[in-house]
């Protein structure tokens, strides 16, 4: 491996710049930020650095003993191959255009210099889940995007709402970590080891090792995916985690956080065997479903965005539950694109819409914004899988893989949710940037600072030409022994030599549109909840997920933590400590009265005494 | 004829005479000098006793086997002399509160009542028995209600006389039918006897009569219910040589007693003693709980202190009588220590209430530490007196259940061990009143002699010694408990 | 002494003159403690003189001569005339009936009860004496073994009594400072 | 003279010092207090540094005789099980000195006692002899009954005093006869440690003793370590306790049962810590779910972290319960952490206590506004108590999950589940109650800490977290072979032949345990 | 039958009882002492006849030091009912309860 020193560096280059902005820069916002940023695109130069040394067809791992306690072998290992590199990009590339766009973005926000200590504690972690190359590294990373996440939603935690979504973030996930680390405890059990390459030998050298409990194990290590990912259950945390500033949004909740799960599922697909694979699957496609309902009927524009990236994901976890990690990497990554964008699209409408985010309070941005017009339009066409943009070559070949692995259910469920998906996008769009302004903010709205418009440009061209850029070659690569490398042309035409699925595409996109544009061309009020009643109202309350948890899980642990203090409070406390404590005073007080200070009373108890020392020797 | 062994004891009746007729020599405003005379003369007799070449260091017997001079009586000996030291340095301090024709009387009273102490010390006859406890007794009748002038000084005298007079009946009592049935009232010559009648229940009779004069002394359950009463009522050098000498001489004709006249009989009575020590703990600690007069609180920690040492009696073992005089000694100290704080704050505020003591650390900062100690070490807290003592006697009681199998000795080690969680609660009781009660307005400081300041600190340095270096006194008494057993 | 002793060596009237005074010992004795006519202290003191001078007599069936006479001298001549001379000082009145705790009474005497019962079982462990009582009242013998043997205890009653001295003189003292 | 011995000396010392200064010399006294802490600290530091890992034998040892009688000498040294926790003591001591700033009444009695208690802890962790290790564990004791009841808080304070002093000394007496017992039965005539596991194996103690004192051990230590269900003492305690008396007594004299387990019942004990050891994993169960359940109700800051500690002490008992070499040094490794964690969150809540003159949770609010760096640190310290990577906490954490999986596995998942999931849901309810939200008015004028003194210890024990939180091979590295002489006196085998799994090396005999982990887990997923 | 030790102890172990009864039930303070120097007596009586019975004479010494003890005892004793008296017009035990709990 050459130049070794690089992967370090681009991991350990955030943290660095965490540490210097919360020890010396806190007070200056430039400093801090440029720090910050300056690590992001460091790590991204230093990417390409390496890929040009090693080449993206390369395998290879650098590590170091972190602990070792006996059997407990835990290394701080980094893991490079072409996974683990396209990756690299994404998360440095992408995550650096936010950085540079968050410049502008945050710039009016007196904490501006904390916002990007979070932003690279972020990367840091986010670097950490791509170049584990072990379990246990993996979870702490894990863990440590959790918490940089909670940071980030909770960052204007002055407004309770963002505190509560920050602590419902914190929280779900923590419920996709619990199975997650029971997952690996479990594995490490049986196979006893945490590293990936070793498990990976162990495994293919004697499959049955798993034995029965694979099913379970591969289940418990998809709960992690499941929390992060926001895959159904778990999937509530993420509109809510809106709250946050909406560079957060892109960065974390659109184009890298959330794919943590899939790129996990990915990088330990060894481990699953076909049951569990097929349950993940059912999930991925049922949350792709469920999400896009949702976001038909939501009014923020931001949630809408992260209905559909919940969607999106779906889709992606249905494509690794296939078999298909190369089209879900694609997907994954096409989707960090085009998502990124969207959402920072978004994030420029909405300070030229003075932080206003309803959607039925705008209208007619597109003469006012021409850039972020233009360029969300671009984030929408990929979106929805309009060729030549990129979803179209990703989502065909989700399509695609779903017929080859014949499941032809889920490739119903992922044609629909293309429909739905141009459907509530163009909802979105039209009614954003067509019809009537429909607030006085819609009328004074403005084109935001050229810092924050090149990101989107940039942002715009990959999510044009991502479909044909090479990203399949290389994930082909990782994940079949005989991938041939396709040329930029072959690429493009790759949807052409199956052309059922991408019929089936085109055609919910047309349906999807012609829906879209009949209803919202220039529809100043939401006319679908008169026509599709109750069931609008579900989607717009999110099919109550929220309701149902809180009467049930929540509602539970606040029923058994009521117990248990009640216990505490009345029984151990009070009953036991109380009688103990009163019954001491008690008998003092009772014993007490044998002291009567009658001389006569003395004399008896002192026979008594004699005879109670007499009858208990004698007396027998 | 050894007669040379009673020197000790001639010296301090010799002594007691003195003191009273110095009394008709010296001019009234000079008497508590007379205090200070016996304390240094005590004090050389002490220094002799110790040398070893003195009286008490001559091992041997005399007047016919009646009396003995061991480790075991160097032992307490020793003991009694430092407690009447001290009791004279209180009492020095005490002597305004006595007639003031009397004081030079009081101290030569405590002399007398100490050579009972000591003749109970060597004590090897149910007859020398008899004559000590009653020399001392009498004595106590007259130092209990030394302040005619109050109340519950007479009251507590009256208190203390019926009942030592019914205790001192039975054992009389008891000592006749001992006698009667074995033939012997020397206590050597007794054990070599008493196997012939360890079945006999008129002398199993006799010997528990004995005890319960013994009881009383000591105010074990079910003989502790004067105590409380007495203790308030007394002159406070009075309760504080009542809780120290009285009870110690009660313990060390106990321990003759028990493993010297009749260790047959008391090998079968672990249960008896294992019931009583277990219930004079409870009893002690339970009722002090709700206890506000400091003198009174003293008395029936004394009841559950009594019940500690108990423990060693119970173990019926070396180590256990060991721990035992270990205990005393560190008692001593730290009993006097508090009794001390007593008399010079209640000397300053004329009142014997807890509350009293607010504000205590405002007017004598050494005052309040040296209570604060007392109660601490009282407590069984490292590093004083107390804790070690506390964990002699429950190794003890341990080693006693694991060596005979009896599971009462476990019984009576969580016992020991919920009476010193009780007690925690009383005595730091004295001193939350000490340092966080409220103050009141007036915090007059105590001014202390320096006579008192260096008794006190004597107590403080004793609790701290014995507590810290445990070997020098541990030898000590690991011989007497030899001596016992031999 | 010639007399007494001619008296009583008859068996049979020695057994006679037992009952006698320890019928008389036994009654004064209830009279002292429990008189159903009068509560007063003297007469109770009365009793207790009676009670031991018919004690002396059993002392005198015993043979022990010098004791019955120290019995008498001390106990009915010295110490009951202290208790009359007391009573006469302090003027006391009768007893005042105040009514009787009933708690009182059972556990006295049913502790009293208890402890009798446990004395008179234990008197069947004791074993008659090997040879027949052969001790006579030997004043000299008892003389010499309190000067010899028992002079560490008789010094110290001494002292005792200096002690009582000291002591009464203390708390009669009518002077309170 | 052992460098161990100037550790806990110094503060002893200064306490005696400060005796003979003047009760208005406020600052002078302050600044012994401070001086004798940092002294220590910074011995400790120096010795930590000093210890080489896996020597043969205890370092910095000194013995001098004592009672010879009793076989009880004073007898000090380190090996891998103390040496972090006498790093963490004097650290934290040095910062509950720092801390003191709060307290403004009778300040020379509170600066004596804190220094008394800080020699005692110091002593009994680098004890060895079992005399001593008691003595001086009742001698920092004590203070701690008289500072809470002295200086605590709030309307509960007299109950609370009473409840602890209860509590702790039924604990330290029930010990105290277990330990007694153990002299006696182990025959050796000695109190010193190393000598009795010497004499131990080769007259190991029948399995009827260890039966007998193995549970007077178990509970009377586990009384002091709040061992669920006799913890009920311990948020109450804390709850009213002045916060350099709660940094002390939840950071560091807490850890005394449980170093007691380890160091004295578990190699003397083996057999019986083998048949009592799922008595304790179960009671884990209650330490971490039902007080984690409890914690999530309380409505004040300090009942909630004092809970939250209470619920941190079940992994270290689960730790110790698996009885092998990965569990036991997981539990030390939580030991050590959980001082520093604990000492810091009872130093926050006494600064917002002292700026706000209240913790209920309902009242505040939106504090990181006003006060930065302490919402900072107390956020960074909440996190660390939910287990976050990062932090000294996870890595013992895990170790303990990953040791306790072996052999207990259905107790792990609910271990895990109440570290993540309940620990997740009573930290971040608190962070957003207290430190999220807008800020009431009245909060309006509180002030950060601002300078670099007061900042100090904050700093410092949250830099302590992060330094083994990224290095714990400083401590594994040194725990290990000590651990593992440990958990093999501890894993002797049975007469009777009932073997308790235990395995010193999970790569090695993955394969041999396959068809038994495969039934555990069965069982478990059934569940 | 021939009056042997058993009867003596037997009227010694009566007059015990009685003087014991007399301490318990009677509130004067000098019956009290009388019924005490009863339970004295018994005990002489007890040793006297043992002293007798047994052929030895150290009981009757015993009896010589319990006389003179119990007289000693009676003078403190009363002298101190004496002062109690003058202080409170009272020699009843129930009159003396100052001190109590």
């Amino acid at each position: 491996m050459k130049y070794e020193i690089l992967p370090w560096l681009i991991l350990f280059l955030p943290l660095l710049s965490v540490a210097v902005i919360t020890l010396f820069t806190l007070r200056s916002k430039t400093v801090s930020s440029l720090i910050s940023i300056g690590a992001v695109v460091a790590g991204f130069v230093m990417t390409l650095l390496f890929i040009n040394a090693n080449g993206f067809q390369f395998s290879g791992e650098t590590s170091t003993n972190w602990l070792s306690i006996g059997g407990l072998q835990i290394d701080f290992g980094l893991k490079l191959d072409a996974l683990s590199l396209m990756m690299l990009l994404v998360v440095t590339g992408v995550g650096g255009l936010i950085h540079i766009y968050s410049f502008g973005y945050m710039h009016e926000d007196r904490s501006m210099a904390r916002f990007f200590a979070f932003m690279s504690l972020f990367t840091f972690s986010m670097l950490g889940i791509v170049l584990a190359n072990n379990f246990l590294m993996m979870f702490i990373f894990w863990e440590l995007v959790g918490v940089s996440s909670y940071l980030l939603i909770g960052f204007w935690f002055e407004k309770p709402s963002a505190g509560d979504a920050a602590k419902k973030a914190f929280i779900t996930n923590r419920l996709g970590d619990f199975g997650f680390l029971f997952g690996i405890l479990m594995v490490w059990g049986l196979l006893g080891s945490l590293s990936f390459s070793t498990l990976q030998s162990t495994l293919a050298a004697n499959p049955a090792l798993l034995g029965a409990s694979a099913t379970l194990a591969g289940l418990l290590i998809f709960c992690g995916a499941m929390g992060k990912s926001a895959q159904f259950p778990l999937h509530v945390w993420l509109p809510d985690a809106m709250e946050g500033p909406t560079p957060v949004s892109a960065l974390i909740h659109a184009a890298t956080m959330v794919a943590a799960g899939v790129y996990m599922l990915c990088r330990t697909l060894f481990l699953f065997n076909a049951e569990s694979l097929h349950v993940i699957s059912y999930i991925g496609g049922f949350t792709a479903l469920l999400a896009a309902l949702m976001a038909i009927q939501q009014n923020d524009i931001k949630r809408i965005i992260a209905y559909s990236t919940l969607s999106q994901l779906g889709y992606m976890v249905m494509t690794v539950g296939l078999n298909g990690p190369t089209p879900a990497m694609f997907h994954l990554t096409t989707h960090a694109f085009f998502k990124a964008l969207l959402f920072l699209a978004a994030g420029s409408v909405i300070i030229g819409m003075h932080h206003k985010q309803d959607i039925w309070h705008m209208g007619n941005l597109r003469k006012k914004m021409p850039v972020t017009f233009l360029t969300f339009t671009i984030g929408t066409l990929a979106l929805c899988g309009v060729p030549p943009f990129s979803g179209f070559y990703s989502k065909d070949a989700i399509l695609a893989q779903t017929l080859a692995q014949k499941s032809y259910l889920l490739f119903c469920v992922g044609v629909f949710v293309a429909a739905l998906t141009t459907f509530y996008t163009f909802r979105l769009f039209f009614v954003v940037f067509f019809g009537k302004e429909k607030s006085d903010h819609a009328k004074h709205a403005h084109e935001s600072p050229l810092v924050m418009t090149l990101p989107l440009i940039a942002l715009a061209v990959f999510s044009f030409a991502g479909g044909f850029i090479g990203i399949t070659n290389n994930y082909g690569s990782q994940f079949t022994m005989d991938h041939e490398t396709l040329s930029m042309a072959q690429q493009a035409m790759e949807p052409f030599k199956n052309l059922f699925p991408m019929l089936c595409g085109l055609g919910a996109v047309a349906v999807g549109f012609a829906l879209a544009f009949s209803l919202y061309k220039n529809a100043a009020t939401d006319p679908l909840p008169a026509k599709l009643g109750g069931l609008a109202t579900a989607m717009k309350n999110k099919f109550y997920f929220d309701e149902f948890y809180e009467a049930t899980f929540i509602r539970a642990h606040d029923f058994l933590a009521a117990v248990a203090e009640w216990i505490d409070r009345w029984i151990l406390e009070g009953a036991i400590i109380g009688a103990i404590r009163g019954g001491t005073d008690l008998s003092g007080r009772a014993l007490r009265l044998a002291q009567t200070g009658n001389l006569q009373t003395y004399a008896i108890l002192f026979v008594l005494g004699v005879v109670l020392l007499l009858y208990f020797v004698l007396g027998k | 004829m050894n007669s040379s062994l009673i020197m000790l004891e001639i010296s301090v009746i010799g002594l007691g005479l003195v003191l009273m007729l110095a009394d008709l020599f010296v001019p009234a405003e000079r008497r508590r000098f007379i205090g200070y005379a016996a304390i240094v003369a005590l004090g050389v007799l002490l220094v002799t006793s110790l040398s070893g070449n003195g009286s008490c260091g001559q091992f041997d017997t005399a007047f016919g086997g009646m009396f003995v001079n061991d480790a075991l009586s160097l032992f307490f000996k020793q003991l009694f002399i430092v407690a009447a030291i001290l009791v004279l340095f209180m009492a020095a301090e005490f002597s305004d509160k006595l007639a003031e024709g009397s004081v030079a009387e009081y101290y030569s009273l405590i002399l007398f009542a100490l050579a009972g102490m000591l003749f109970a010390a060597s004590s090897n006859d149910f007859t020398m028995l008899f004559v000590s406890i009653e020399l001392i007794t009498i004595t106590f009748y007259v130092l209990v209600s030394f302040q005619r002038g109050k109340i519950q000084s007479l009251e507590a005298g009256v208190k203390y006389l019926i009942l030592g007079a019914l205790s001192s009946a039975f054992m009389v009592f008891g000592i006749a039918l001992i006698w009667g049935t074995t033939g012997e009232l020397n206590f050597t010559r007794l054990a070599a006897v008493a196997p012939q009648f360890a079945d006999s229940q008129i002398f199993l009779l006799g010997v528990l009569l004995v005890l319960v004069g013994l009881g009383f002394k000591i105010a074990a359950f079910p003989f502790q219910i004067w105590a409380p009463d007495v203790y308030q009522g007394a002159p406070t050098p009075t309760t504080a040589f009542l809780a120290i000498g009285s009870k110690a001489a009660g313990f060390v004709l106990l321990l003759r007693v028990l493993f010297t006249a009749v260790p047959g009989v008391t090998a079968h009575w672990a249960n008896l003693l294992i019931v009583i020590s277990a219930i004079t703990i409870l009893y002690g600690n339970l009722c002090a709980i709700p206890q506000r007069n400091l003198k009174r609180l003293l008395g029936y920690s004394s009841i559950a202190h009594a019940g500690y040492l108990l423990l060693g009696v119970a173990a019926l073992s070396a180590s256990g009588q060991s721990a035992l005089m270990y205990y005393l000694a560190g008692y001593v100290f730290t009993v006097m220590a508090a009794f001390f704080v007593i008399t010079l704050v209640m000397r300053h505020l004329a009142t014997e209430d807890i509350s009293g003591l607010a504000g205590l650390n405002q007017r004598s900062p050494l005052l309040a530490a040296t209570l604060t100690l007392a109660m601490v070490s009282l407590a069984g807290i490292p590093p004083l007196a107390g804790f070690f003592g506390k964990f002699l006697l429950l190794k003890a009681v341990i080693e006693a259940a694991q060596t005979s199998h009896n599971h009462g000795y476990y019984c009576l080690a969580f016992t020991a061990l919920a009476g010193v969680i009780i007690s925690l609660y009383y005595y730091f009781g004295v001193i939350r009143a000490i340092y966080w009660s409220k103050s009141p307005e007036d915090v007059s400081p105590i001014v202390l002699s320096s006579p008192a300041k260096f008794s006190i600190g004597a107590c403080l340095a004793g609790m701290l010694w014995i507590g810290v270096f445990p070997n020098t006194v541990l030898n000590l008494t690991n011989l007497a408990a030899a001596a016992l057993g031999k | 002494m010639e007399q007494i002793n001619n008296l009583v060596s008859g068996g049979a009237a020695e057994d006679v003159l037992f009952y006698v005074f320890a019928a008389l010992t036994l009654l004064c004795a209830i009279l002292v403690v429990a008189n159903p006519f009068s509560r007063s202290p003297v007469t109770s003191a009365m009793f207790l003189v009676l009670t031991i001078i018919s004690m002396s007599g059993l002392f005198l069936l015993l043979q022990a001569f010098f004791l019955a006479a120290v019995q008498i001298l001390v106990y009915a001549g010295a110490v009951m005339v202290l208790f009359l001379f007391v009573i006469m000082l302090l003027d006391l009145k009768e007893e005042q009936r105040r009514k009787i705790k009933l708690f009182g009474l059972i556990a006295g005497l049913v502790s009293v009860g208890i402890v009798v019962s446990i004395f008179v079982k234990s008197l069947a462990s004791i074993k008659p004496a090997a040879a027949g009582p052969t001790l006579e009242g030997e004043t000299y013998a008892l003389g010499k073994l309190l000067y010899t043997q028992y002079t560490l205890p008789f010094e110290i009653v001494s002292v005792l009594l200096l002690v009582a001295m000291v002591g009464v003189i203390l708390l009669s003292k009518k002077k309170l400072e | 003279m052992s460098i161990l011995t100037y550790i806990a000396g110094w503060p002893l010392l200064a306490a005696l010092l400060l005796v003979l200064v003047p009760r208005n010399y406020r600052v002078i006294i302050r600044a012994i207090a401070v001086l004798a802490t940092l002294i220590s600290a910074v011995l400790a530091v120096k010795m930590f540094a000093q210890f080489v890992p896996g020597a043969n034998g205890f370092q910095f040892e000194q013995q001098i005789p004592w009672v010879e009688s009793l076989g009880i000498s004073y007898h000090v040294g380190v090996d891998g099980l103390n040496v972090g926790l006498i790093l963490m003591g004097a650290i934290v001591a040095f910062a509950a000195a720092l801390c003191s700033w709060e307290i403004q009444t009778r300040e020379k009695e509170f600066y004596i006692l804190l220094l008394v208690m800080t020699g005692g802890i110091l002593g009994a962790f680098a004890s060895l002899d079992v005399f001593f290790f008691y003595f001086l564990h009742e001698l920092a004791l004590v203070p701690t009954f008289i500072m809470i009841g002295v200086w605590g808080r709030g309307e509960k304070k007299n109950y609370a005093t009473f409840q602890i002093t209860l509590y702790l000394s039924i604990g330290a007496l029930i010990a105290l006869i277990g330990l007694i017992a153990l002299y006696l039965k182990s025959g050796a005539n000695t109190f010193d440690i190393p000598k009795i596991i010497e004499h131990a194996k080769a007259n190991p103690l029948s399995v009827n003793a260890q039966n007998f004192i193995f549970p007077l051990l178990l509970f009377g230590f586990g009384i002091l370590v709040s061992l669920w269900p006799f913890h009920s003492w311990a948020p109450l305690g804390y709850g009213v306790a002045p916060s350099p008396t709660a940094m002390l007594h939840a950071g560091v004299l807490k850890k005394f049962g449980l170093y007691g387990l380890i160091r004295i019942a578990l190699p003397l004990l083996p057999q019986a810590a083998q048949s009592w050891a799922h008595v304790i994993a179960w009671l884990c169960v209650g330490n971490i779910l039902y007080v984690g359940w409890v914690a999530m109700r309380q409505k004040d800051l300090n009942l909630l972290i004092g809970n939250s500690s209470v619920a941190h002490m079940g992994f270290i008992f689960l730790g110790i319960a698996s009885l092998n070499l990965i569990g036991v040094t997981g539990a030390i490794l939580i030991m050590v952490a959980h001082g520093f964690l604990a000492a810091l969150t009872f130093a926050l809540s006494g600064y917002i206590y002292k700026q706000t003159g209240t913790l209920q949770i309902s009242e505040l609010g939106g504090l990181c506004r006003k006060l930065p760096f302490i919402g900072t640190a107390l956020l960074m310290a909440a996190m660390a108590g939910c287990g976050l990577p990062g932090f000294a906490n996870f890595f013992g954490e895990a170790t303990v999950f990953f040791g306790a999986w072996t052999t207990f596995p259905a107790v792990t998942v609910i271990a895990l589940w109440g570290a993540l999931v309940i620990g997740g849901i009573y930290m971040t309810r608190a962070i957003r109650n207290i430190l999220h939200g807008p800020l009431p008015e009245k909060w309006a004028s509180l002030a950060d800490a601002t300078n670099a003194w007061r900042k100090l210890p904050y700093a410092l024990l949250l830099a302590s977290l992060l330094l083994f939180g990224f290095v714990p091979k400083l401590l594994t590295e040194k725990i290990n072979p000590d651990a593992r002489k440990i958990v093999a006196l501890a894993t002797v085998e049975n007469k009777t032949g009932v073997v308790i799994a235990t395995r010193s090396s999970g790569r090695e005999s993955a394969p041999n345990l396959l068809a038994e982990n495969q039934r555990r887990l069965a069982s478990v997923a059934t569940k | 039958m021939n009056v042997g030790l058993h009867h003596y102890l037997f009227v010694s172990f009566m007059l015990f009882s009685l003087g014991l009864l007399g301490v318990i039930l009677r509130r004067n303070l000098l019956v009290i002492y009388m019924s005490l120097e009863l339970m004295l007596n018994s005990a002489n009586l007890a040793l006297v006849s043992f002293s007798r019975f047994n052929n030895k004479l150290d009981g009757q010494v015993l009896v010589f030091f319990i006389i003179t003890v119990a007289a000693a005892e009676v003078a403190v004793g009363l002298a101190l009912i004496v002062a109690l008296y003058r202080k409170r017009q009272s020699a009843h035990v129930e009159d003396l309860t100052s001190m109590k709990l």
